[in-house]
């Protein structure tokens, strides 16, 4: 089992926050396969122009494995002050 | 020392106490940045974080400046949630022997602040609510720093 | 707004007022300079201005520092008079709507108050007291703007 | 009758802070001339480095006249902050 979290403008996307996922799918291109599936709109935004996943809140590159992932999270990009 | 607040505060106080004691610093720079009302146009901000990770993440960056620029301290606090025009959304403050370091170092931190750290920024108005991303202006200048 | 003091004064609670009711700045950068001790090196430092002629100066350069940035506003305070280490000596306040014009004009001013504006500072320490010029770096810096 | 005004380390090489001149000399030049009969060291002094002098509250640059001048100071290099 794996948290998936996102943030800004994906969580309005998707039209929600956070979601377990029971397996955890094997890689993060699996989690994103399964979350375009079911929203095709969301899984275009999450390969969106600078986009980052972050497992287990580290951020991470590319198509890595989730065994053992805890959370994974969704970054759009950031903008704060 | 790094702190995102969910609730208004107090960036004179903070000030203040960030300067307390400092008989070796010599230089105190600081930044607020405020809430934009946009003449009507942004009733209010709201800002997101992903808590844990920001932190780690500004953090991360801060003790990289804390190296580069030679700094005794530094302080970031951080506004989440919603946050009316006039209120205060971030406050860096950082020490130094001298005021080049204190300047330098808390220009890059806003940089980073302000196009690089895991925030989320919705601006509400009367026609209803966008997110916001950095800007060019935003992105150049925090290149600045590479 | 300029201001000569010859007592201590509260960074925190001017920044506060200097913050106040502005819903259309978005940011405020600051400066506060602090008199350092050199690990005991400096019991005091002391101030001296030509009252009158001191500000007139000061609000010269801040005036057209306003129109060079796009500045909403200012405040510069500076103590005069016999200053303990600890002691804040000078505070910059400047306001505009976006971050890059306040950081530079605050820069900007600290660079010309020290090494320009009319004061004259001498260092009380253990061995007795000397006069302090600005130093080669304070000369650079405020070459930068010219 | 002018009133001359020393700061920095000008009064403590002089001694003193302000002292009125009468009648007023009729240039910067006649002035220094009669400050530097009296203290040569001052006199030099106001010669030296990065000396400056207004009259009235206003940088003068090279021998004005100070007729009418009620206030004519020398101004070593400036060191705020």
């Amino acid at each position: 089992m794996t948290r998936v979290l996102l943030f800004g403008r994906l969580s309005d996307i998707a039209g929600w926050r956070e979601r377990r996922f029971d397996p955890t799918p094997a890689r993060l291109s699996a989690l994103k396969a399964l979350i375009a599936k079911d929203d095709r709109g969301l899984g275009e935004a999450l390969d969106g122009p600078g986009v980052r996943a972050a497992v287990d809140k580290a951020l991470v590159r590319g198509d890595v494995s989730l065994a053992g992932a805890a959370e994974v999270a969704f970054l759009p990009p950031m903008s704060g002050g | 020392m790094i702190r995102l607040l969910d609730q208004p505060f107090d960036p004179g106080a903070e000030l203040n106490r960030f300067c307390a004691g400092r008989t070796e610093t010599g230089a105190v720079a600081s930044f607020t940045g405020i809430a934009r009302g946009e003449a009507g146009q942004a009733t209010a901000l709201e800002l997101e974080a992903y808590p844990g990770f920001t932190e780690a993440q500004i953090d991360e960056i801060a003790q990289a400046a804390v190296t580069r620029f030679g700094l005794q301290d530094f302080l970031i606090l951080h506004r989440v949630g919603r946050i009316a025009p006039g209120e205060a959304i971030v406050f860096v403050a950082t020490a130094s022997a001298h005021r080049r370091a204190a300047f330098e170092a808390c220009d890059h931190l806003m940089d980073y602040l302000k196009s690089r750290a895991p925030f989320w920024k919705k601006e509400h108005g009367p026609g209803g609510e966008r997110w916001v991303e950095p800007t060019a202006r935003d992105l150049a200048d925090a290149a600045r720093w590479d």
